[in-house]
C-alpha cells in the first residue's frame, strides 16, 4: 500500500498539468465566462478541444493502441481523471462514448466494429449518446418495450427512449431494444449500434427541475437498423447492457470524487466569504462541523474509489463494490449543496441577479443535485446490489 | 382539553380546499408561476371569501375569529401552492396596518394587497436594528423613510408596504404605498416563482406611522411569531400534498411486477415522510394556538414548529422526488414547485438552525 | 382546538398533584436513595403503594364501576398518565394488568372473567405478565409454536415465552398459544389467561446488554389450564391478541412522552453541570442545536399524542396510527442518550464509581435505549403498520 | 499509487486472525471480560510473536517493519475485541519509552506492558496542559510527580507508565513503574470490560525523564497521531465483525417465511452498513499510511479517521443490534460487547465533533 505517485505516475502528472496551464482556453471558468451562446458554435469548441486532448495524449490512455488509444495504464487514466476535474478544464464532449459505448464495444464488438467506432470516439468525430431507459422501465430497466423487429438484413425499431444526454447532437446511439417479446424478460434483448441520422429518429430536449434541459426523449418511429450494428448477439442485449453500466459505475467513481473536491472548496470559499453575526458563516460551529464530516466523506470517497480500483485492475472487470462511490458522492452531493442554501441565509431565496452569491449557482447546483440519487442507478437500486452482490443477502424484489 | 377542530373549522378547511381546487388546480398554479407569478384579478375573489379579515374583530369589519382559523385557511393555501399575497398581506402586513382603519378597509376589501419590507442587505430579521431610517415629517404620524430593503415576499402584487424604520428613540413601523414617488421596487429573480421577492429601495418616500418605538417592537416580533407559526401551518400543506402524490404514484407505478410502494426502500421512506409530517402538524397547531391566545409560550412554539415543519416539508418534497424518480425531477411534474416553497419556507425569516438556537436559548441560558 | 385544561380537567389535575406531593415516599427518587433489596420487600413495597393509588381513586379511571373503575372521561386518564410521570412517583406495579390484560378482557371477556379479574388488576392484588414472544416467534408473531392441546375441560400447554417482563412476580398470564397447528398460521390460535403457579411453570430472568434482568423466559411444560380460561373463542386468538396490542400502543403513547420529558429535563441539567472549555457544556452550539432539536420532537410527539387520543375518544379504537409514538418516541430516546454521553466527554466511558456523572446512570440509559425499537413492536413493523394501515401502500411481505 | 495490502502484510493479518481465532475465541473474550478483565499469562504470548516490536528498528531489537504493519494487526485485534495491553503498550506507551533502551527492552520482550496516563479530571487531552506536575530529582533524569490522572486505559495491566508532567519550561514526558511508591492506582468502573481504565495518582512517586520540555510536545502530539490512527483501524475491526454477524444472521434467521435478509428495510441498513465501513476502512488507511510516513497531513488524516471511523463502528453495531433483535439485545449475545468497545473508540482522546473541529481548523482557519 502506497498513497504517493510513483516516479512515473509523477511524470505522467507534471506533464498532464503543465499541458492544461498551457491549453485551456483563457478566461475559463472565472466569472462571467460564458460559453459560445449557439449550439452549433458550442459543440464547434467542444470537438475541437476533445481533439486536442486527443492529439496531447490524454484521451484513450488505457485504450488499445490498434484502435486509437496509447495501451497505457489504469492508473494515469486515474490521474487524467483527477486533474482534468481539478483543472477545471473543459471536459471532453464524448461522455457517454469513452465511459460507455467504447468499453462495451471494446468488450463485444466484432474487430469491424471496432476499427468502425472506437478511434472517432476518442476524438470526438463522433458524439454518442445512450438508449437504455424508457418511460415505463427506469429502475426495472430489463422491462424495456421498445421493439426491434427483424426485416431482411435491418432491424425496424420503434419506441421511446428518455433521459439521454447529448442526444441532441449524437451521431450514435448505444441502443437496447427487445427483439423477442415473447419471452422471460432478461432474454429477448438486443444491443444495437444506432445511427442517429436515420430517419424516423426525433429527439426532443426534456426539461428539468432547474428549468434547465440536460436530457433528451428519443423517439424512433420504423427505424431501420442494419443487422451488422448489433453489439453481442441478438437476445444477448441483456449481458452487453451489464458491461455498459459497470464501466459506467468504474470510471464514475473518479470523476465524481473530484467533482466534489471542487464542490468543496467552493463551499469553502462561500463559507469564508460569507458574513455571519459580525465575523464569518465559517466560525459558525454549526457549519465548520458539517463542512468537516462532508471532507471526511470526500477522503473517504477518494481512497475507497483507489481502492475498488486497484481490485479493477487485479481482476479486469469492475466489481459490484463500484456502486459504493455513486451512492456516497450523491448523498454527500445533496447534503454539501444543501448546506451551501443555508450558509448563505435569506439569499438562498434567490435563483439569480445582483444581489445573489455568484449569480445564484448554489441554488442551481442544490436543486440539481436531486436527481444526484435517480440518474444512472437510483440509490435504491445501488443499495440492492451492495446487499445482494456484495454482502450476498437473499433477493429482495 | 380538545385536539380535534372544530365543525366551524372543519366546515372552513373543506371550503378552503374546495375554492382552492377549483380556483387554483395545479396546472393553472404552474401557468402563474412559470407568468408573471400572480394574477391581479384574483385577490379580489380571495378577499371577497373573508379571508383577508378572518381574525379581524367583527366590528372592525372582519370575520371575528382567531388566528387558528387563520391557520386553517394557511395550511390550506399550502396544499395548492397558491401563488397569491395572502402570507404577506394578512400575516406579515395586516397586524401593523390594522393600526389604521382606513387602511385596514383598503386591506380588508382587497383593493390594497400589502407586504412588510424587513430585512435589508445584511440579511438579518432583527427588531433593534433595521436598514431603513426615518425622519419625521410635518404631522405627528407623517414620515420620510431612507433606506434599502430586500426580501420583500409579493412586493410587485403589493399596494401598501409596511417598513419598519429607526427613528429617535428607536424603531417604529410605518405603511408606504408600494408605488410611492422617491421608493423603488424592483423584482428580485426567486427560485420559487411562486412567491417572489423584491427589493424596495426608499428614498425619502413618504411614510405614515403604523406604530411608534414605544410598541413597534414587540408589534413586530408578534408579527415573527405569527409569521413563524403561519409558515409551519403552510409547511404542512405543503407536505401534506407532497405526501399523498408519493402515496399515489407509490400505489400505481409498477417496477419489477409490483407497485413500487411494495418495496419496503420506498415504504418505510413513505412511513417517515407521514411521520414528520404528522409530528409538523401537532407543532403547527400548537403553535397556531399559542399565537391565537398570546400563550407566553409563543415565541419558542413558533420557532419551533418553523424549525421543524420547515425540515419536514422539505424532506418529504426530497423524498416524493426521489420515489417518483426521473418523473420528479422534470419541470412538467409539479413537485418541484412544492419543493421550492418547502425551501423558501425554510429560508425566510432565518434556517431551521436560526429558530432552533431560539428554542435553545430559552432552555439553556 | 383548545390546548388547556377545562375546569374539571384542571381540577382532577390539581387534586392529583396535591395528593402526590402529600404521598410519595420521603427520600423518593432523591439520589442515594434505594428501593427495598429484597425482591418480596420490593413487591409488598409496590402492591401497598399500587392500592393506596387505587384508593385515592387514580387507577382504573376510564374502567366500568362496576369492575372497581370510576367510568371517568379518557382526558382524566391522560392527565393522571401525565402527572404520575412528571411528578417521578413510583409506577404503579401492574403496568400489563392495566395496560394490556385489562383493556383484552373488558374487550373480549365473559361477565364471569371481567368480574373475576379486572378488580385485582387495579389493586394489584393479582400481578399479570405477559407471554406473546417467542425464541422463533419475534416481529413475526403469528408464527408462535407454543402447542395447547385439549384435553378434557383442560388445555396441555407446553412451549417456550420470552421477553417477558415482571414474569417472575407475576400471578397470571396472558398467553397466546397455537391449539390447531394444521391450518394457516393465523388461524388456530387461542388466547388464555394463565395462572402462573401452575404446576410446570418456569420463570428464568433473561439478562441484557446492560447487566440488568428486566425480562424473562417463561418455560412451560404440560401445564393444565382449564377451557374456562380462554379469552375469546378457541382459535380466535389472533383477534384477541391484536386487541391487547393496539392497547398496549394507545396507552404507552402519553406515558413515553413523559418519560422523554422527564429525560430531556435531566439532559438539560447535566448539559448546565458539565464544565467544557471555561464555560459549560450547554454553551456549546452543537449541543445547543441538537437539545433544541429533542425539545421539537418531544413537543410534536406530546401533540401527536393527543391529537390520537382525541380520535381514540371519537372512535371508541385505538387506530393504527398509535403506532408513531413509539416510533418516534424510541429513536428520541436513543438520540437524546447518545448526546449524554457526549456531553461527558470521556467521562462517558465510566459505568459507575465516584467519578462518574450520578453514577454512571446515562450509560446505564443508553445501552438500554438500544431495545427501544426492539421492544414492543421494532421500528420495522411499526413502519409497516403506517405504510400499510394508515398510507394504504400495498403490503410490502 | 498501490492500495491493496502487501504480500507480507496480507500475511501478517492472515497469521494474526489465526492467532486471535485460537487464542481469543469471542467466548473467552467474553469470559474474561465478566472476570478480571485481562489474562496476565497471555500478554507473553503476544510478545512471543513479536507484535510488541512491529515497528521498532531491527538494530532496536523489533521487527523493522512499520506503522502500517502495526494498522494490520490492530485492525484483526478489534475484530477479535482482543482483551489485552496492545493499545495501550504498543500505541500510546511505546514511543515515548523508546528513549530508553532498557525500558523499551522491558516492553519488547513482553516483561512489561505499558500505558499512558494522559488526562486529569478535566477530562481534556492536550498536550499543554496537564494535571501532573514535576520536580527534577537528583539526577539529570529523574524527578518526582505529583498530581492526578483519569481514564488510564489499561492501567491494572501495566508495569510501566508513561505520565505527561508539567516541569519549568513546559511539559516533559515521564516514566513511572506502575506500583510505584507515593502512587496509586485505582481501577475505575468501565463500561467496556475489555478495556478498562484506572486512576494513576501521584503524590511524589520517582520518575524518569523521557522527553523533556524540547520535544515532549510534539513527540506527545505525534502519539496522538499514532492513537488516533490506530483506533481508527480497530473501530474498522470490530465494525467489519458486527456487520459479518449481521449478515450471518439476516441469511438465516427467518421470519414471515423467508430469511429477514431479503426485507429491504433489513437489506438497506445493512446495505448502508457496508457503505460506511469501506469509507471508514479507507480513511483508517490513509490514516495509518500518514503517519506511517510522518505525512504532513497525518495529523488532520487521523483526526477524520477516527471521527468517521468511531461512528462507523457505533453505528454498524445499532444497525446489528436492531437486525438481531431482542437476541442482539441480550447479555448472552457477544454483539454488545462490540458495541461497547465502539463507544470506547468514540469516547477516548475525544468524540467525533471533537475530532472534527480539528479537521475545520485546518480547512477554514
Amino acid at each position: 500500500m502506497d498513497f504517493r505517485d510513483t516516479l512515473d505516475e509523477a511524470a505522467f502528472r507534471e506533464q498532464l498539468r503543465a499541458w492544461l496551464d498551457e491549453n485551456i482556453p483563457p478566461g475559463w471558468g472565472e466569472p462571467g465566462h460564458r460559453e459560445p451562446e449557439e449550439l452549433h458554435e458550442r459543440v464547434a469548441f467542444y470537438k475541437d478541444w476533445s481533439g486536442r486532448l486527443y492529439e496531447a495524449g490524454f484521451v484513450g490512455i488505457t485504450w488499445p493502441e490498434d484502435y486509437g488509444g496509447r495501451s497505457g495504464p489504469l492508473t494515469h487514466q486515474v490521474i487524467a481523471l483527477e486533474e482534468f476535474a481539478r483543472s477545471g478544464a473543459p471536459e471532453h464532449m464524448n461522455v457517454i462514448g469513452l465511459g460507455m459505448a467504447g468499453p462495451t464495444i471494446l468488450a463485444h464488438g466484432t474487430d469491424e466494429q471496432k476499427a468502425t467506432y472506437l478511434k472517432p470516439i476518442l476524438t470526438a468525430e463522433h458524439v454518442w449518446c445512450q438508449g437504455f431507459s424508457e418511460p415505463g422501465a427506469g429502475s426495472d430497466l430489463a422491462a424495456l418495450s421498445t421493439r426491434a423487429e427483424r426485416d431482411g438484413d435491418h432491424y425496424v425499431v420503434t419506441g421511446q427512449k428518455v433521459w439521454s444526454s447529448f442526444a441532441h447532437i449524437a451521431d450514435y446511439c448505444i441502443l437496447l431494444t427487445r427483439t423477442d417479446p415473447s419471452g422471460r424478460k432478461h432474454e429477448g434483448m438486443t444491443y444495437l449500434i444506432l445511427d442517429m441520422n436515420a430517419p424516423g429518429v426525433e429527439v426532443r430536449p426534456l426539461r428539468q427541475i432547474t428549468g434547465d434541459s440536460e436530457f433528451n426523449e428519443i423517439f424512433l418511429d420504423g427505424v431501420r437498423v442494419p443487422v451488422e450494428n448489433v453489439l453481442g448477439a441478438e437476445g444477448n442485449g441483456w449481458a452487453v447492457a451489464i458491461t455498459t453500466l459497470m464501466n459506467e459505475r468504474a470510471s464514475l467513481g473518479i470523476a465524481l470524487t473530484v467533482r466534489l473536491e471542487v464542490a468543496l472548496r467552493r463551499l469553502v470559499e462561500l463559507a469564508r466569504e460569507t458574513p455571519r453575526n459580525g465575523g464569518r458563516a465559517a466560525d459558525d460551529t454549526l457549519v465548520r462541523d458539517r463542512i468537516a464530516e462532508l471532507w471526511c466523506e470526500l477522503q473517504a470517497l477518494r481512497f475507497t474509489n483507489y481502492r475498488s480500483y486497484s481490485q479493477f485492475l487485479a481482476s479486469g472487470m469492475p466489481g459490484p463494490e463500484g456502486s459504493t462511490a455513486k451512492l456516497v458522492w450523491s448523498e454527500a452531493n445533496q447534503r454539501l449543496t444543501k448546506l451551501a442554501l443555508e450558509i448563505q441565509g435569506p439569499y438562498a431565496m434567490l435563483s439569480g441577479g445582483d444581489h445573489a452569491y455568484r449569480d445564484g449557482i448554489w441554488q442551481r447546483l442544490q436543486l440539481r443535485s436531486r436527481g444526484n440519487s435517480i440518474e444512472g442507478g437510483t440509490s435504491e437500486i445501488l443499495r440492492g446490489i451492495i446487499a445482494e452482490r456484495v454482502l450476498g443477502l437473499p433477493k429482495s424484489r | 382539553m380538545n385536539f380535534t377542530f372544530s365543525e366551524e373549522q372543519v366546515m372552513l378547511r373543506d371550503s378552503a380546499r374546495d375554492f382552492l381546487a377549483a380556483r387554483y388546480p395545479i396546472e393553472k398554479v404552474a401557468e402563474i408561476a412559470d407568468g408573471d407569478g400572480f394574477d391581479p384579478a384574483d385577490w379580489p375573489a380571495v378577499a371577497e371569501l373573508g379571508w383577508t379579515g378572518i381574525s379581524v374583530p367583527e366590528d372592525a369589519g372582519g370575520a371575528g375569529m382567531g388566528f387558528l382559523e387563520e391557520m386553517v385557511v394557511i395550511e390550506e393555501l399550502g396544499r395548492a401552492l397558491y401563488p397569491g399575497p395572502f402570507f404577506s398581506t394578512v400575516v406579515l402586513a395586516l397586524p401593523a396596518l390594522q393600526r389604521s382603519p382606513e387602511l385596514l378597509e383598503r386591506v380588508l376589501t382587497g383593493e390594497a394587497p400589502a407586504t412588510l419590507a424587513w430585512a435589508g442587505p445584511g440579511g438579518e430579521f432583527t427588531s433593534d436594528r433595521v436598514s431603513v431610517g426615518a425622519g419625521f415629517g410635518d404631522e405627528d404620524d407623517s414620515g420620510h423613510l431612507f433606506g434599502m430593503t430586500l426580501f420583500v415576499p409579493d412586493l410587485a402584487q403589493a399596494s401598501l408596504v409596511v417598513v419598519p424604520a429607526m427613528v429617535d428613540g428607536g424603531m417604529a413601523l410605518w405603511a408606504v404605498e408600494a408605488d410611492a414617488e422617491k421608493s423603488d421596487r424592483a423584482p428580485l429573480p426567486t427560485v420559487d416563482t411562486t412567491r417572489r421577492l423584491g427589493s424596495f429601495s426608499l428614498e425619502g418616500a413618504e411614510a405614515r406611522l403604523l406604530a411608534g418605538p414605544d410598541e413597534a417592537g414587540m408589534l413586530l416580533e408578534s408579527i415573527r411569531d405569527r409569521a413563524l407559526a403561519a409558515l409551519a401551518a403552510e409547511a404542512v400543506g405543503v407536505a401534506s400534498r407532497a405526501l399523498e402524490l408519493s402515496v399515489e404514484h407509490a400505489s400505481t407505478r409498477e417496477q419489477f411486477g409490483k407497485p413500487i410502494g411494495a418495496f419496503q426502500m420506498v415504504s418505510a421512506e413513505l412511513a417517515d415522510a407521514y411521520v414528520e409530517v404528522e409530528q409538523a402538524r401537532s407543532l403547527a397547531y400548537w403553535a397556531a394556538w399559542a399565537v391565537a391566545h398570546g400563550s407566553p409560550d409563543a415565541p419558542v412554539a413558533a420557532a419551533g414548529a418553523k424549525a421543524y415543519a420547515a425540515e419536514a416539508a422539505v424532506r418529504t418534497c426530497e423524498r416524493a422526488i426521489q420515489v417518483h424518480g426521473g418523473i420528479g425531477f422534470t419541470w412538467e411534474h409539479p413537485l418541484h414547485r412544492y419543493y421550492k416553497r418547502a425551501l423558501w419556507i425554510a429560508a425566510y425569516l432565518g434556517w431551521p438552525a436560526d429558530q432552533r438556537e431560539r428554542v435553545a436559548a430559552s432552555l439553556l441560558d
